[in-house]
């Protein structure tokens, strides 16, 4: 399946109208980023004493490392013209890996590690296989793929919660940094990796480009089936990375409580595409997005509210941000196109 | 680890010390059922609808109730509710179109599956519910019997080792799950004894439903820790949310000063608990290997026409770093009730209860 | 909406035309106005030809009349007399009678023939079902008439462009019971046809024409062609109406002038004398499914020809020779290094100096949604490797350079593709891939849909690289440029080379001699 | 958001081969429906008392009502060339609105039928609205649309659990027609219905014609916008009928129950995309695909399998299923074509 969306305006920009061009874009780019902002404000207004306090804010991104690597894992598949909807999946067999060989086997965790991530890769592999090379739409495979390494993610664990991972690597994603948990710090240090390859490197810009348009890529000798065996096999790494944080994290885990981290991790990632330099490959509007969405939650439960605002909020605000960013997207290019 | 502090006597109501005493020691069934005669029900299949196959909780105590009924000769088939009213509802309808001797649906709340239920009880196929809803409930028509964890004690015993932990002053936050309908019942019991033996005590309650727990337990968390520093406490309704609320409360930076005290006992949270180095100070463990036999009893009371057991209730008892030490945590004594002081008794019990 | 309003207003001299426009205005952004006040009639039984070049307007034009567009403030639309107010409802057009071929907007694929021919207008019974055997015959009865053999379950997307060309332009015929067509608005339908499809059907639509008394509005690049079928043509230029004569009173030059709004000195560049001796690229044995023995050679800076009928298997060549995934047998020789037809991947071929330029620009050539930065720099993205990664700047800086030496308008680097006009995303096309310095181009009709005035620019760029020594393959059915730019055209003939042109037998009247003849002799 | 797909072989027959043409495209037409028959007859080998029964296989059906009408639900919309995530949002909201009125405040049944309808078709405008005239990504729109939608309908419920809706219209659901529940006649007869309504009416040509290029249609005359926005409303409809069918059929409702659906009604009507009639708009390949994953499930259970063996099937099954298809496609492809 190849994905094929309107053009960001970025694309078209040209040098027609007098305004200067960063001012021209503010509202697209910084779209999701403004209304981000009023929450930050409606919030600090709202919650003074608890909201904007370095502890409230460091303890938010604190617990967002997993969710921000989810949600980068959907990026490389995404910018390869892709969609792998089994990334949550890899991240639960990630973590019951390193759970069950480490926490109940007692296997070294490093070899714990490296194994679970061996895993995340042949899944990796094998959507790209038949999403690449049989040309199964991928968004099909990677569905039936979720599905299917759930139910291996149970047999491995044999239907119990696994626990008693080395306090060691938990003590390491926990422990703070700046203020800040190491993980955080982790999942922003790939978040930026991926951004310096999507936007410096020949790879990176030729994944892209293959996104946009695989023909063009191919007879222009780009290796497209490698390269998307490449995203799909990179998608799958970052989501069994989230599982090793996750589990390390928690020291624990119930194999099945991850799979509701895909919309989440979906979200934040389309929601990322809008974000600082609109398309598909946008490590960090994702970062953002997530941050964003977590900023909701925390305000509405210092103010107090209900269970289901947090439900309201997640969705309004997706869809708000991306109506936002879009309506400014087209203002945008009405004025500064030709 | 409230046995030992001798805490203030005006502190902490006597009441709450002495229940707390009676639940941390090791105790029996004291609700037991007549002898009744099983020799009917041999051969019989009882269909067993899960709510959810992967929640290691009901999968544990399905697991012992099959092993039970096996015992008096009656086949368990399982089926998967998948947390959805579909697939439980094709569960039921299965159960009734193979002609199954009994329904046990296990998990949900029996409103949920009311037509289904109603339409296996038309066919002269009784439904029970276990593990749902706590068994002091009235329960509607359809249903023939009930068992269940007793949620109310489990929440008062939460909070009674809260409130003897912190000399009656605990700053408690509180995380139910709302959409899991035993919530209600244990929170329910948690802030009544809270409101009755600790009037110095605060209890904040935040809910978060199953489908987030990944995302939002861990927001939830840090963001009522930021907004009230002084909480000591943490008391989530199930212990498997605590995978995700203590890397919180470690990420927060209060690993040292929050507690978190929450019920169940699965295994992997009783062996948490026993290295003593996380958040988890207290458990309120059930006894699952007991409550998958007290479910297949009151299964075998339905089939043979014996009145059911009322109230119904499996074992509780508090864990702490006190009698933690005591136990043998391997997967063999999780599921033979010796962590209730029931080691191997359990079947014997119950087989006697069973006249061939 | 489109209301019509009293048709006496019309400022009709005597016959309604079947189309008229009067200060037709259209500004997509501000200040950069497209049509600035067209004044046109399309009479009835005539065919009208509406010529200028890349990016004068004429697609625009075509989409306000199909409603597509709405057209600016004060613009005046009469269809058949009646004034049309706003933009038109696409409905409502086709109610008046208005049928269209859109340019680039063919077939669909993934959507059966029948289909694609019956969209828009199915007929169904009161029960809202289409009456499919009828609706069936119908088409088939109108292919078959055209000749045209295609299976209409058939999926568009493996047709040879000249049929779907043909089969866009059916569709817009195809009437039903009292239907009846008032005009026909053709944009660009015969780019993609060779010099015969494209006369055949433009003479078919003049008869139709004249027959049905049907106005046509023809919109096309190929200026002898116009001259010669069209009654009268109309030029546009900076948004207006520049020249309006009846074809027969009009000569190419004067044509050229008006489109392009000064002379053209030297349409096809001088030929240089160009005898290589060393081949830079053999072919040999080179068989497809379409394709069987063909050998050729080109030498350095040579520019050899490829051509045949539409259909005789010429087209798949390039592809043979270049992509690895159409499986070909034979052998090919780059400068010396043998290449694995099905292994030796295309980045390979480029280093070795081989690159294509494919014809099917939207598909194949050009990622259109992206800039022009992103397209001119694909094959050679490693260059720009900077310290600390790729530089967007010299990317920028380079594309900008590339893109004033080709003459591409406008000449910004941050422009989607999407947003030149056809002429110059060809010329971008060229660009990028002459820009990484290939020793064997080999170019699948350059000029698709090309003015008359880029036209001659992309011939003077192929011929001076040729003259530095760049071997140019040019595969088209332009007969007319062949025999201008070529040292040599190989004819092909039902899959197979029938002919080799060279020195003074090479003549646009021996390519098309030898093209007809080839399929004939064959067929003998 | 546009999906582009490759085409299916069905259209790139050409009359080369002289295989007739019913057999070359008996593989990928009817892969996925061999892949049912083996499992069929699998099952009634290892469980014939239990599995082949006419109880058995009745009440299998019976039972599918709802995820069929939600699996066709997601038709539509996909036809359109659009992604609708929020189905199961809206048959949330759609049942509990129904529970609640019904259920809880006593309202007569047929107006909360009306009404939880209404709802449906007014979150159906709205995406289309934001999908179709701002031009925000479906997928998008629709992801956030869902979570807002599982907010509202938990808010509406107030208590996590709804019960007590009229057991009429439980009997009418549930009550057996050719032993069969009427529910699931209900399904199939709206299945038909699109079924009729994609293959032989001009309306359903055109919204697959766009869904395959809209750009395309829109120069044809097609009213893209007006069709797009009929598909996201009927793609609700459907869904609002899914969600009355699941509340009656139940009796009681849990809200935050339905989400766990989505995941099977795409997979069926992905995988529905790959049988008998290949392409997006495929009515009757969902209904069979539903069936299918059904009949595993259902014998999976009868022969005593493990909970996470369901997972393994229904995962494994997609994959392999739309693999096998796949495969077929292209050997069809290449003999009638080359
Ligand atoms: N949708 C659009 N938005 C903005 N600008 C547009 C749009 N469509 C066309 N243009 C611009 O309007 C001008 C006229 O384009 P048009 O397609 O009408 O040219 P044309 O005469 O048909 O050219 P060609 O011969 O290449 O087909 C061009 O500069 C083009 O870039
Ligand atoms: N959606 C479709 N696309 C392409 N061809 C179709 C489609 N539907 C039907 N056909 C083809 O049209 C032909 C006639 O179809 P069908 O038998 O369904 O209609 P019919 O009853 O003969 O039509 P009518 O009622 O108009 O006489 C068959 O060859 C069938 O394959
Ligand atoms: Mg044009
Ligand atoms: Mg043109």
């Amino acid at each position: 399946m190849t994905i094929t969306q309107q053009p960001p305006a970025a694309r078209a920009e040209a040098s027609a109208s007098t305004t200067p061009r960063w001012l021209r874009s503010l509202g697209y780019r910084y779209g999701v980023v403004g209304v981000w902002i009023v929450a930050f404000v409606f919030f600090s207004i709202m919650a003074p004493t608890t909201f904007l306090t370095a502890t409230n804010l460091t303890a938010m991104l604190s617990s967002q490392a997993a969710l921000i690597l989810l949600a980068l894992a959907v990026v490389p598949a995404l910018a390869a013209g892709e969609i792998d909807l089994s990334v949550a999946g890899v991240m639960t067999i990630s973590a019951t890996v390193v759970g069950q060989l480490n926490g109940v086997w007692k296997v070294d965790i490093v070899l714990s590690i490296v194994l679970a991530l061996l895993v995340a890769l042949l899944v990796g592999f094998i959507n790209a296989f038949l999403a690449v090379y049989v040309g199964v739409q991928s968004i099909v495979v990677t569905l039936g793929m979720s599905t299917l390494l759930v139910g291996i993610s149970q047999w491995i664990a044999n239907k119990l919660t696994i626990t008693g991972v080395s306090p060691d690597l938990g003590r390491l994603v926990n422990g703070r940094v700046l203020g800040v948990s190491a993980g955080f710090w982790f999942a922003i240090a790939v978040g930026l990796v991926l951004w310096y390859v999507y936007r410096h490197t020949a790879v990176g810009r030729h994944v892209v480009f293959i996104g946009k348009n695989a023909e063009v890529a191919r007879l222009s000798g780009l290796p497209v089936q490698k390269l998307k065996v490449g995203a799909f096999m990179v998608t799958s790494l970052l989501a069994g990375l989230a599982g090793v944080v996750v589990v390390a994290s928690a020291g624990g885990l119930q194999p099945t409580s991850l799979q509701t981290l895909l919309l989440p991790a979906f979200a934040s990632a389309f929601l990322g595409q809008a974000i600082i330099d609109p398309g598909s490959n946008n490590p960090l509007g994702t970062i953002i997005a997530v941050l964003f969405l977590a900023t909701g939650i925390n305000g509405l439960v210092l103010l107090g509210a209900d269970t289901w605002v947090s439900d309201v909020f997640y969705g309004a605000a997706v869809i708000i941000a991306v109506t936002v960013s879009r309506i400014a997207t087209v203002r945008a290019r009405r004025k500064s196109v030709l | 680890d409230p046995g030992t502090d001798a805490p203030a006597a005006d502190a902490v109501s006597q009441e709450v010390l002495d229940k707390l005493a009676s639940y941390e020691a090791a105790s029996a069934l004291d609700n037991v059922g007549e002898a009744f005669d099983v020799s009917s029900v041999e051969g019989k299949t009882v269909w067993w609808v899960i709510q959810e196959g992967a929640n290691p909780f009901l999968a544990t105590v399905m697991a012992h109730a099959e092993e039970a009924l096996a015992e008096v000769g009656v086949k368990l088939v399982t089926c998967d509710g998948k947390s959805n009213p579909v697939d439980a509802n094709n569960c039921i309808t299965q159960g009734i179109a193979q002609g199954a001797a009994a329904i046990q649906v296990d998990g949900p709340d029996p409103e949920t599956v009311a037509n289904a239920a109603q339409a296996a009880v038309d066919a002269g196929i009784p439904v029970l519910t276990g593990s749902g809803i706590d068994a002091s409930q009235p329960m509607p028509d359809f249903i023939a019997g009930v068992t269940s964890q007793p949620y109310v004690l489990t929440g008062e015993l939460a909070a009674d080792w809260i409130i003897a932990d912190s000399d009656g002053a605990a700053n408690v936050l509180f995380i139910t799950t709302p959409d899991v309908s035993g919530s209600g019942f244990q929170a329910q019991g948690f802030k009544d004894e809270m409101a009755k033996y600790c009037p110095d005590c605060t209890v904040t309650e935040q809910g978060v439903t199953l489908g987030n727990w990944a995302s939002d337990l861990g927001s939830t968390v840090s963001a009522a820790l930021a907004k009230d520093p002084t909480i000591n406490y943490i008391a989530p309704v199930f212990d498997p949310m605590t995978q995700f609320i203590n890397p919180a409360i470690q990420q927060a930076g209060r690993g040292e000063d929050v507690q978190v005290v929450t019920v169940n006992g699965n295994l992997p949270f009783m062996q948490e608990l026993a290295t003593g180095t996380g958040p988890t100070k207290a458990l309120v463990g059930l006894d699952l290997n007991l409550l998958g036999w007290i479910e297949a009893d009151q299964i075998l009371r339905v089939l043979t026409d014996t009145p059911p057991v009322s109230d119904y209730y499996t074992v509780a008892r508090v864990f702490d770093e006190d009698n933690i030490g005591e136990l043998d945590l391997t997967a063999e004594a999780f599921g033979d009730s010796s962590w209730y002081g029931g080691a191997g008794s359990t079947a014997e019990l119950f087989t006697s209860l069973w006249l061939k | 909406m489109a209301q019509v309003t009293n048709p006496q207003e019309a400022p009709d001299g005597g016959l309604t035309p079947a189309i008229r426009l009067r200060d037709l205005r259209k500004t997509y952004v501000e200040g950069v106005p497209v049509l600035e006040g067209v004044d046109l009639d399309v009479p009835h039984g005539q065919v009208t030809a509406l010529v200028g070049a890349n990016g004068s307007g004429k697609s625009t034009l075509v989409k306000i009349l199909s409603g597509y567009h709405a057209p600016d403030r004060g613009s005046r639309i009469w269809i058949d007399g009646a004034e049309i107010e706003g933009q038109i409802a696409p409905a409502a057009a086709r109610d008046a009678g208005l049928r269209f071929v859109h340019q680039d907007a063919r077939l669909v694929s993934g959507v059966s023939v029948l289909d694609n021919m019956l969209v828009g207008a199915y007929h169904t019974g009161i029960s809202g079902r289409v009456h499919w055997r009828s609706e069936r015959r119908s088409v088939q009865a109108l292919l078959d008439r055209w000749r045209i053999e295609v299976a209409l379950d058939a999926d568009p997307s493996n047709l040879p462009l000249a049929t779907v060309s043909k089969l866009a332009v059916l569709r817009a015929l195809r009437t039903e019971g009292d239907e009846k067509i008032s005009a026909l608005i053709l944009d660009e339908p015969t780019a993609a046809l060779g010099n015969d499809d494209s006369h055949n059907l433009l003479t078919w639509v003049r008869e139709l024409a004249a027959r049905e008394r049907v106005g046509v509005l023809f919109i096309g690049h190929r200026l002898p062609e116009i001259l010669s079928l069209a009654d009268r043509v109309a030029v546009l230029r900076a948004g207006r109406i520049v020249a309006e004569e009846a074809a027969g009173e009009l000569d190419e030059a004067r044509l050229v002038h008006h489109v392009v709004g000064t002379e053209i000195a030297q349409f096809y560049p001088d030929r240089e004398e160009r005898r290589s001796v060393e081949p830079v690229l053999t072919v040999t044995g080179l068989g497809g499914a379409k394709v069987h023995d063909v050998d050729l050679h080109v030498g350095k800076g040579e520019v050899v020809g490829i051509t045949g009928l539409a259909g005789s298997g010429f087209e798949d060549i390039p592809y043979l020779v270049v992509d690895p995934s159409a499986r070909a047998r034979g052998e090919v020789t780059i400068d010396g290094h043998k290449i694995n037809l099905r292994r030796t991947t295309i980045a390979r071929r480029g280093e070795l100096g081989l690159v294509l330029v494919p014809a099917d620009r939207k598909n194949k050539a050009l990622a259109v949604d992206l800039t022009l930065r992103e397209n001119l720099v694909l094959p050679r993205l490693r260059s720009f490797l900077r310290r600390g990664g790729l530089s967007r700047a010299a990317e920028h800086t380079d594309s900008i350079q590339v893109l004033k030496r080709f003459g591409v308008r406008p000449p910004d680097s941050r422009l989607a593709a999407s947003s030149l006009s056809g002429g110059n995303q060809q010329k971008v096309v060229l660009a990028k891939w002459m820009s990484t310095r290939p020793q064997v181009l080999i170019i699948h009709e350059p000029t698709q849909g090309v003015d008359v005035g880029a036209k001659s620019e992309i011939f003077a760029l192929l011929a001076e690289s040729a003259s530095q020594g760049l071997s140019t393959v040019l595969v088209s059915v332009e007969y007319e440029d062949l025999a201008h730019l070529c040292d040599r055209v190989y004819v092909v003939g039902e899959g197979r080379i029938v002919a080799e042109l060279s020195g003074a037998q090479l003549t646009t009247e021996a390519i098309t001699a030898t093209a007809l003849m080839g399929t004939e002799r064959r067929k003998a």
